[in-house]
C-alpha cells in the first residue's frame, strides 16, 4: 500500500466548523474524530477482518499520517501525539523476540494489540449500528401514523372525592404544627439578680434570728407588674443564702428532700458585719 | 424533479395497478389530517390512477370492519364503526384520595393565595416534592397566578374556579375560618395564630400577573446534567 | 358499578366473539393517537376478550396493505406501509439531521444502555461535546436512567420509547445487529479487560460492570414551577 492511500483528506471546512463549535481539539484538521476514528479508517484499508489486522502496519500508517500532518504544519491535538507515541512503543515491543520482554512489568504486547483491534471492532460495530438505524423506516419520514386520531384515548378521569372538612382539617393541622414549631421565647426572661438577693438578705439578717422558711424570706413579685418571676426570686434568694452560709453569716437546714429550706442568722451576728 | 413526479412520469407509460392505487389511497387517507376529496387524492397519486375505483374497493373492503371508509361532504375519511362508539367514549372514573402532602399543599394555597412554593414549604416545614404541585395543577384545582416581585421572582399559585366548584364554595371568603375550625374541634380554643381568610379580590401589589411574564419552562435537562 | 364491570358481568355469560374483538381492537387502534399496549386494549374491551389473538389476526389481515399493524416499544399502532412514504409529502416532517457525533452517541446508548458519558467517550475515542447529549435528551430519544454504582456515581443514559417508536422497533432486542454484537462480546463493558489504550478524554474510575440500578429515572416535568 503506498503512502498516497492514507494521505489525509485536508478538510478545512471541518476544521473551521470545529473551531466555531469550540471543539477544535476534538475534531482535527483532517476531519477525523480523534485518533481512534483515524485508526479505524486506516485499519479498514487493510481489507481484512478488523481482528486480524496487522498492528505493526497500522502503527506505521498512523505514524506516517502524524509525520505528514506535522510536515504540513497542521497542529495536531495532543491525543494524536499520545497515540503515536504509544503505537511506536507497541510496534517496537511487537518486533522484539518474546523472551526479551519483561512481560510481568509491561504487559504482553500481543494482548495490547488485540485490545486495540477489539476497540476498533467495537467502534466499527457502532458505525454499522448507526447505518442500520438510518436504514430503518422512520416515523414521519417513511411511515406515518394516523393523521387525524379520534377523540379517545384512555381517558381515565380520576375523581377526587375530597371534601371541605378534609381541606379545613389539613389546614388546621398544619397551622397547629407550624405554631408548635414556631415557638420562640418572648423576649428575655427577667431574673432576680443574685447581687440584689444578697443585698436584701444582708438587710434581713437582724430579723432572721429564728429559723425562717425560704418561701417567706424570698420577695414576692407584685401582681400585674413586669419583673422577675416568683421562681426566680426563690432561686436567687436560695443561692445568695447558700453563699452566706459559706461565709458563716447564715445557717441553713432542710428536713427532707424537696422539703422547705429554713434559714437563720448565725449568732455572732455583729462579728460578721 | 421530486420523487413523486418521477413516479408520475413512469406511471404515464405503465398504467396504474389498481391494487397499488388502493394501497396508496388507503395510506393517504389514513395519514391525512383531514378528510380528502377524490381530487385531493388524484393530485397526490401517480398520474392515471383510478381513484374512484380504489375508493369503492376500499369501501367494500372495510365494510363491516371496526373501521369504515365514509364520505362526508364529498370528502373521504376513515372513521371507527358507529356501533363501536361506546369504546371511544367510555370513561374510566376512579375515585382517589389526595395524598396528605397534596391536601395540605392545596389547603395552604387556598388560604394563603397568592403564595409561592417557598411559602408553602415554610408553612409545612418540609420540602415540597415536584409531583405534588404538578398533580394539583393537573387536577385543575391550582393555577399559576403570576410572579412575586421579590428576588428570584418566584411563581405564585392560587386556586381555580374548579376548586371552588368542587368544594362547593361560592367564593374564597366561604372557606372555613378560625372560629369554624375551633367549633369543629380542629383547632384548640387557645389557638391565637394570625388567621386571615384570603380576599378573593385581592391582587397583590407585589405580584405580576401571569400574562405579562414569560413563564418559559426552563430546559428540563439542565436540572439533571450538572 | 362502573361500565367495565357491567360489561364484565355480561361477558362472563356470553364469551367474547373473536371477530367482534378484532373489530374492537381495530377501531381502538385506528382511533388512538398513541400506540396502545395489549394491556391498554384489554382494559377497554369487554372482559375475556382475546387481545393477543385479535392483534395477530389483524396483523395478518393488514399485511401488504397500504396501512400496516406494527409493534413498537411493546405497543401497537397502525402506520402507513414504508414503501409508500414517498406519497406523504404533505405529512412529512422536516427531518432532523443529526450530526455524526449525535447519531453515534445515540447508537451507543441504544446498544450499550445503561451507559455513562465516560463510556460513550471511551467507545468513540473522543470527548463528547456538551450539546450532543442535551440534544438527544431534548428530542426525547434519550433519557436519564439512574446512576451507576461506582465512584462518582455517574448518571446513566438509556433510550426512550419515543426512540423505539421513531425507528419502528418492537423492543431493544430488535435493534439491528444487536445479537451479532452481543455474540462478539462487544456489548460487554468489561471486554477490554484491565488494559486501557491511552485515551486523554477518558474520565476514569468508571470500569465497574454495567449493572441495572434500581434508581428511578428522574421525572421530567415541564418545569415552569421555579
Amino acid at each position: 500500500m503506498s503512502d498516497r492511500t492514507y494521505q489525509p483528506p485536508l478538510d478545512f471546512d471541518a476544521a473551521e466548523a470545529a473551531l466555531e463549535d469550540g471543539d477544535a481539539l476534538v475534531v482535527d484538521v483532517d476531519g477525523f474524530e480523534g485518533p481512534l476514528d483515524l485508526l479505524l479508517s486506516l485499519a479498514r484499508q487493510q481489507k481484512v477482518d478488523l481482528l486480524a489486522i496487522s498492528i505493526t502496519k497500522l502503527a506505521d500508517q498512523f505514524l506516517a499520517f502524524v509525520q505528514e500532518a506535522r510536515r504540513k504544519r497542521f497542529s495536531l491535538a495532543a491525543d494524536y501525539l499520545v497515540m503515536a507515541a504509544w503505537l511506536a512503543f507497541l510496534k517496537s515491543r511487537l518486533m522484539l523476540p518474546k523472551k526479551a520482554l519483561v512481560a510481568e512489568v509491561e504487559g504482553d504486547p500481543e494482548d495490547m494489540a488485540r485490545e486495540l483491534a477489539l476497540r476498533l471492532v467495537r467502534l466499527d460495530a457502532v458505525r454499522r449500528g448507526v447505518e442500520a438505524l438510518k436504514a430503518r423506516p422512520q416515523l414521519r419520514r417513511e411511515v406515518f401514523p394516523r393523521g387525524d386520531p379520534q377523540s379517545l384515548v384512555i381517558t381515565s378521569t380520576t375523581r377526587f372525592d375530597e371534601d371541605l372538612y378534609a381541606l379545613a382539617q389539613a389546614y388546621a393541622q398544619q397551622r397547629k404544627r407550624a405554631e408548635a414549631r414556631a415557638y420562640i421565647p418572648t423576649g428575655r426572661v427577667e431574673a432576680y439578680p443574685l447581687e440584689a438577693a444578697r443585698e436584701r438578705l444582708r438587710g434581713l439578717l437582724p430579723d432572721l434570728e429564728a429559723w425562717s422558711p425560704l418561701a417567706l424570706i424570698a420577695p414576692r413579685p407584685a401582681a400585674g407588674v413586669d419583673g422577675p418571676s416568683r421562681a426566680s426570686c426563690l432561686a436567687s434568694t436560695l443561692s445568695a443564702g447558700l453563699e452566706m452560709v459559706k461565709e458563716g453569716a447564715l445557717e441553713a437546714q432542710q428536713a427532707e428532700i424537696l422539703g422547705e429550706v429554713y434559714l437563720r442568722a448565725r449568732t455572732p451576728v455583729a462579728a460578721s458585719l | 424533479m421530486t420523487e413523486a413526479e418521477t413516479d408520475a412520469a413512469v406511471e404515464t407509460i405503465v398504467p396504474a395497478n389498481p391494487v397499488e392505487t388502493e394501497r396508496q389511497v388507503e395510506a393517504l387517507l389514513f395519514a391525512a389530517a383531514e378528510p380528502l376529496s377524490a381530487a385531493d387524492l388524484a393530485q397526490r397519486l401517480p398520474h392515471g390512477a383510478d381513484v374512484g375505483r380504489a375508493l369503492a374497493a376500499l369501501r367494500g373492503r372495510y365494510a363491516g370492519r371496526g373501521v369504515e371508509l365514509v364520505c362526508v361532504a364529498e370528502r373521504w375519511r376513515f372513521s371507527t364503526a358507529p356501533d363501536l362508539g361506546y369504546l371511544m367514549t367510555a370513561e374510566r372514573e376512579e375515585s382517589r384520595k389526595l395524598s396528605k402532602a397534596a391536601m395540605e399543599t392545596l389547603a395552604i394555597i387556598a388560604y394563603h393565595q397568592p403564595t409561592t412554593r417557598a411559602e408553602i414549604e415554610q408553612i409545612r416545614g418540609v420540602g415540597l416534592s415536584k409531583g405534588t404541585l404538578d398533580l394539583l395543577l393537573q387536577i385543575g384545582w391550582v393555577k399559576l397566578r403570576g410572579r412575586r416581585r421579590s428576588p428570584g421572582r418566584p411563581v405564585t399559585y392560587g386556586v381555580t374556579d374548579a376548586f371552588l366548584e368542587h368544594f362547593g364554595l361560592a367564593s374564597l371568603a366561604d372557606l372555613p375560618g378560625a372560629s369554624e375550625m375551633k367549633a369543629l374541634g380542629l383547632l384548640d380554643a387557645s389557638f391565637t395564630g394570625d388567621f386571615q381568610l384570603p380576599d378573593p379580590n385581592r391582587q397583590d401589589a407585589d405580584e405580576d400577573p401571569l400574562s405579562e411574564v414569560g413563564l418559559d419552562a426552563p430546559e428540563f435537562h439542565q436540572d439533571f446534567l450538572e
